[in-house]
């Protein structure tokens, strides 16, 4: 009860924020300070929140971050994770809304070794999966071809996929294949995007906050994708210093190749021809992800797309 | 005290009781104005547990399971251990502390090379919740074995009893009320730590257990049924500590005090 | 049976505990296999350490305890009558009094045989199955007697063991001790605050002085052996008793 | 048994059997060929260590403080719900059960709700720890309050010694072994429970402890960064441990057996 | 003071333990203020059983134990030596002793100087911060008289407080005790397994018989109240002691 205050001292939050008498913003990432977050330090190294009138602490989130309580208990304004997470919170009644992408495409995949039989997901019928029990994607690709999966708990490590040579885990591309490749492994990523899931990642807030402050979500949203595209396009250092900082595991090898990956893969861009850019959310797409996500019984009612999600900010 | 004013009493108080808790829990609730996915009404957990019935009851089963495994080898070696522990004088010097460490050693770090060895499923997570209970036990019982009054130690001696007459002749009885300390504490330790065991080495092949459970509504972010699950791993761990104070009751009944003055089924 | 009791020799045996005052001074005794000596002294003087020194529970500070050359060179049997009849309260009033019988790996039909007969002659045969918190006190040390005669000791170490006794049952159980020493031989030492009982049962009595504790004296018995409780009324007796009690308090007033 | 000859026994012997049991480890990682991502030899755990040092001191500090903190409480608050229990028989009727009942939900359901009412960080670590450690004392003590001779208790009903008189000069000294063994156990969960802590609840912006390092060097491979951090666990879980031992030479050496025939450090 | 002792009733007290044999049978007594009663009878006769039903430690199967009405109405004030002196190992000797003025919220300055007067007064004056456990056996049970001294209590109750003392100790005792009875007025409950000190000490003597305790008999002893060793010596002593004997083992061997 008494912790409910919060962070470290009452909030600041000036009704017209200025460098100089910041708004104070604090964001929650789904991971310990890594590349996949590097838009967010790019904006706050490089002093795009401050320019905006806002003083961001970026809390690193971890294997169970619990980010969500923490928005909801207002002790973080925005939170990261994937859309059909948040929709699955909005089915839960929780009144948080998407506000912004960070990764256009998902990038989620399954890691086995290059020589496993598998070449699809399909062939994956039976087999034992590490994974996060209860993430979306795993009833999406069972129902969708009719396999079923050996789920057994991820924990974060590596150990036992280089232990043994028909492992399968659920990895990010960004991530795990540079570490096992590293350590002798030659891997394949089976991606999860090619079966059809492909879930933006992004940030969502409280639907009142949004509400009672648009300018502050607003002023965040443009300076994170103003951090973003110079995270993506100029120069990764400041983001790159700031993350290794935080983060003892984080060498410069393993953040250009996080890095690359990114570019390469697009995905922060996405695809321009598709009308896919830093930041957006696309109702079309997050209609079609609900809709088959309910289509598949993930999701067991259908939701008005205003309830876990805004594209207001990004016009 | 009567003992069907006993009887009586051992089941108004609790009632009692639980009517005041679940009151305090609806009052917060409301006080708060708490939503389901932060604190699911009483109610609302019985919804879910009923939902839910077919699913956990398979996983009550399989948590049972493994924490019967991990409860009875902790009671078990733990005990065992306690015994070499106080027969040799050089195990308790030279051994003891590595138990300590052993027990020191947080599940994350073991895990990984428990689920290599072992394969995920019930052995390691038995061997998960074995870790978790061990220790209790040994600490327990080899304070027993060393509370023995010094008198009965050199009736002992005097007798010449050899050491393993010593051991389960005179410190082993004398040691139970200690012991059977240790294995409530077990007894409670037993279903966290199948839960925990699930949590790092379940598998929904092997029938994920409540642990496993409870990471699938996390990840939908169900909170009815996490309460639900969890509702069912505490009336499963008052099934362990059931067991275990009808042993004590068994053994104790006829000759420790504390039974006697206070009769006290938990 | 006899030849077991081993000859005792106490020299210049003395006993502190840590930093305290010295607890015996100088103990200089020579036991005879098969003596009866009977320890008589005021209270906090000594004769449980004492008694505890021989059994080996306790190593004297200063001095030593000599055991004669026992046929194969081990220490002799003991048993001890504590003065609290330190009974395991797990184990009924049959399963204490055959415990030294069960730690010398007797087999189970003979033991709870000689336990159920010892426990009949010292007239707890009723209570065979309780549990020690259901005696009386005097029942414990009654118990504690019985387990002590279970074995046959070489040398029998008792604590006060009648203390707790009215006359009557505390005079047969006397008789029946001095008879079981007739047959079975062992070396007795014999603590009691009774002259009159220490007069009846021992050969010598050794007299302990307090602070610290020295053999003040040492009244032999000139009694015949083979003593029963007629001896009691006997004029002898009586003079034996008045003239121990007179050498005792000449002593112990000095 | 001379003081010193002693004192090179409890250090001797348990060199010896650490001795053994690294050579048992190296045999172990030779015989099966195991490559430093599953089992790294001691001396690579040495050099993670030693590379890593100022971030695992950091972290080793952030843990101790949490676990400092939920150890504090667990015995504190701990040792007074057992004098409640002890003191108020409908208590120990009525909520003694509860007691067992909150023991017994998996840390994995309840850390969504401390994180929702507390301060990710110290305070859910801390909370976290105590949770893990509470029973134990509890169990301990009631234990050791209910087993005190039933002449003693008599000799202050005697007396007319009111309840608190009862309770504070002649049940708490009696469970005082009771309660040390309670202690202990909780000693050695107080770091394992701010680690578990710290991976359920943790916020790793405000200096993460050791579950956090352990949780980074999972996610890059470096098992011997993974035993190092353990290592040190183990190391502050130790000096719970000996807290605890010396508190109860303290208190109990004038007067309780155990101490007097067998001397144990541990 | 003296008025504080109260009259005490046993009407047809019976007392058995669960299913067990009856342990007491219907005992009838009267007990005026003041009264010193010793009670003797053998080993396991319930003697005890009958000293904690006085306490309220154990209640009657049947029957019932009366005080009279006390001037406030509230229980009389007792104290209890117990076979075994029960002492609590964590105390020295002194913190045992004062324990029931502490208990009593006594002021520290005031029980200190009683509990080291009284430790004196039980020759226990060199050892007041010794433990329990450092204690010989007649050591703890002079530290248990010690405390239940230390409160006045209205009634005493004293279950063999002195059998394992010896004769020189137990006689300055057994003076002491009388000289603070004369003083303090209360009523005892003497349990004794010795003729002699029951004469000495007793107004009445009350000879339970065993299986079950009956009052075999009553034994009043008329001798003057103020006794001294003194009195030890003369005929007219040993002839009650011998009168008393006679009696007692003339019901006995009934
Ligand atoms: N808790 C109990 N349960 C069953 N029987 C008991 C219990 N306590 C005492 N008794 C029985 O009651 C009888 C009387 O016991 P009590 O202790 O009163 O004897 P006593 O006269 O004090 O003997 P002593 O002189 O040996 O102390 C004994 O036969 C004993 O076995
Ligand atoms: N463990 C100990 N530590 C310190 N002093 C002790 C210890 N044990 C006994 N003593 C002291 O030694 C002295 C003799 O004790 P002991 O028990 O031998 O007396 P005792 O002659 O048997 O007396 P009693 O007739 O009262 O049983 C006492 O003064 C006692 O305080
Ligand atoms: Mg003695
Ligand atoms: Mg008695």
């Amino acid at each position: 009860l008494f912790a409910l205050a919060g962070c470290g001292g009452p909030d600041h939050e000036p009704a017209e924020p200025t460098p100089e008498n910041p708004f104070r913003v604090v964001l929650q990432t789904d991971w310990f300070a890594q590349p996949e977050h590097g838009g967010f330090y790019q904006a706050l190294e490089k002093g795009y929140y401050r320019e905006a009138g806002l003083d961001v602490e970026i809390l690193e989130g971890g294997p169970n971050a619990m980010s969500v309580q923490k928005v909801l208990s207002r002790r973080a304004h925005f939170a990261m994770n994937r859309a059909d997470t948040v929709m699955t919170f909005a089915m839960r009644g929780m009144p948080v809304v998407m506000v912004m992408a960070t990764l256009q495409h998902d990038p989620q995949g399954i890691l086995l070794h290059a020589d496993d039989p598998a070449q699809t997901i399909e062939d994956l019928d039976g087999r034992r999966v590490m994974a996060v029990p209860g993430l979306a994607w795993i009833a999406y690709v069972e129902r969708k071809y009719g396999i079923t999966l050996d789920i057994v708990p991820h924990d974060f490590g590596m150990e036992r996929f280089l232990a043994d040579p028909r492992f399968i885990q659920q990895c990010l591309v960004t991530n795990e294949p540079y570490y096992m490749e590293k350590h002798g492994a030659e891997v394949r990523v089976l991606r999860l995007s090619e079966a059809g899931f492909n879930p933006y990642h992004g940030i969502y807030c409280r639907r009142d906050f949004a509400e009672a402050r648009p300018d502050i979500v607003q002023r965040f949203i443009d300076a994170s994708i103003r951090g973003w595209t110079d995270f993506i396009e100029g120069d990764p250092a400041p983001a790159f210093d700031a993350i290794a900082a935080r983060n003892p595991k984080m060498t410069p090898d393993f953040m250009a190749y996080a890095h690359g990956r990114l570019v390469e893969d697009r995905l922060v861009t996405g695809f321009p021809e598709r009308g896919e850019a830093v930041g957006r959310l696309g109702p079309e797409r997050m209609r079609a992800l609900h809709d088959e996500l309910h289509a598949l019984g993930i999701l067991d009612e259908r939701l008005p797309l205003e309830t876990f999600f805004t594209d207001e900010f990004l016009r | 005290m009567s003992p069907t004013g006993t009887w009586r009493e051992y089941i108004g108080w609790p009632l009692l009781f639980g009517a005041g808790l679940l009151g305090l829990w609806y009052a917060v609730k409301g006080i708060f104005a708490l939503p389901a996915y932060t604190l699911p009404a009483p109610h609302e957990v019985l919804g879910a547990l009923f939902d839910q019935r077919t699913a956990l009851a398979r996983a009550a089963l399989a948590t049972a399971k493994g924490s019967l495994a991990g409860f009875s080898a902790a009671v078990g070696l733990g005990f065992a251990l306690s015994l070499l522990i106080a027969a040799f004088r050089v195990l308790r010097i030279g051994l003891y502390p590595y138990v300590l460490f052993m027990q020191m050693v947080p599940i994350i770090a073991t895990a990984a090379i428990i689920v290599t060895w072992l394969d995920a499923g019930l052995p390691s997570v038995a061997a998960i919740a074995f870790l978790i209970g061990f220790f209790p036990v040994v600490a327990s019982t080899v304070a027993g074995l060393h509370s023995v009054p010094s008198e009965q130690v050199e009736l002992f001696r005097l007798y010449k009893a050899r050491p393993w007459q010593e051991l389960f002749l005179l410190r082993v009885p004398s040691s139970l009320p200690y012991f059977f300390t240790g294995a409530k504490i077990a007894a409670t330790l037993a279903v966290i730590g199948s839960v925990t065991g699930e949590i790092f080495a379940g598998s929904t092949a092997r029938g994920g257990g409540l642990g496993f459970m409870i990471l699938i509504y996390k990840s939908s972010v169900n909170t009815p049924g996490i309460f639900a699950a969890t509702l069912l791993c505490c009336l499963l761990g008052f099934l362990f500590v059931g067991a275990v104070l009808l042993l004590k009751r068994f053994f104790l009944r006829k000759w420790h005090d504390s039974l006697d003055t206070d009769f006290n089924p938990l | 049976m006899i030849a077991k009791a081993p000859e005792i020799e106490f020299r210049r045996v003395s006993k502190r505990f840590g930093a305290g005052p010295l607890v015996l001074d100088g103990l200089d005794l020579k036991v005879s296999p098969g003596e009866f000596i009977c320890v008589i002294g005021p209270s906090g003087c000594g004769k449980t350490t004492f008694l505890r020194m021989v059994a080996g529970l306790s190593r004297p500070s200063g001095g030593e305890i000599r055991f004669d050359a026992q046929a194969d060179g081990t220490r002799p049997e003991l048993a001890f009558i504590f003065q609290d009849a330190t009974l395991l309260p797990w184990l009924t009033v049959l399963g204490n009094i055959e415990l030294p019988l069960r730690l010398r790996g007797e087999p189970r039909a003979e033991r709870r045989a000689t336990a159920a007969r010892l426990t009949a002659e010292v007239g707890l045969g009723a209570v065979g199955d309780y549990h020690p918190r259901q005696l009386s006190g005097g029942m414990k040390m009654r118990v504690s007697l019985a387990r002590a005669l279970s074995l046959s000791p070489d040398v029998l170490l008792l604590d006060e063991p009648f203390g707790a006794l009215d006359a009557i049952t505390r005079n047969r159980l006397n008789e029946d001790l001095l008879a079981l020493h007739r047959r079975e031989g062992w070396t007795a030492f014999f603590v009691t605050h009774s002259v009159t009982e220490a007069v009846f049962l021992a050969d010598r009595i050794l007299v302990l002085a307090a602070e610290p504790a020295r053999v003040e004296t040492i009244i032999p018995v000139d009694l015949p052996r083979a003593r029963t409780l007629a001896l009691r009324e006997s004029d002898e007796f009586h003079d034996a008793v008045a003239e121990a009690t007179r050498r005792m308090h000449s002593v112990l007033a000095r």
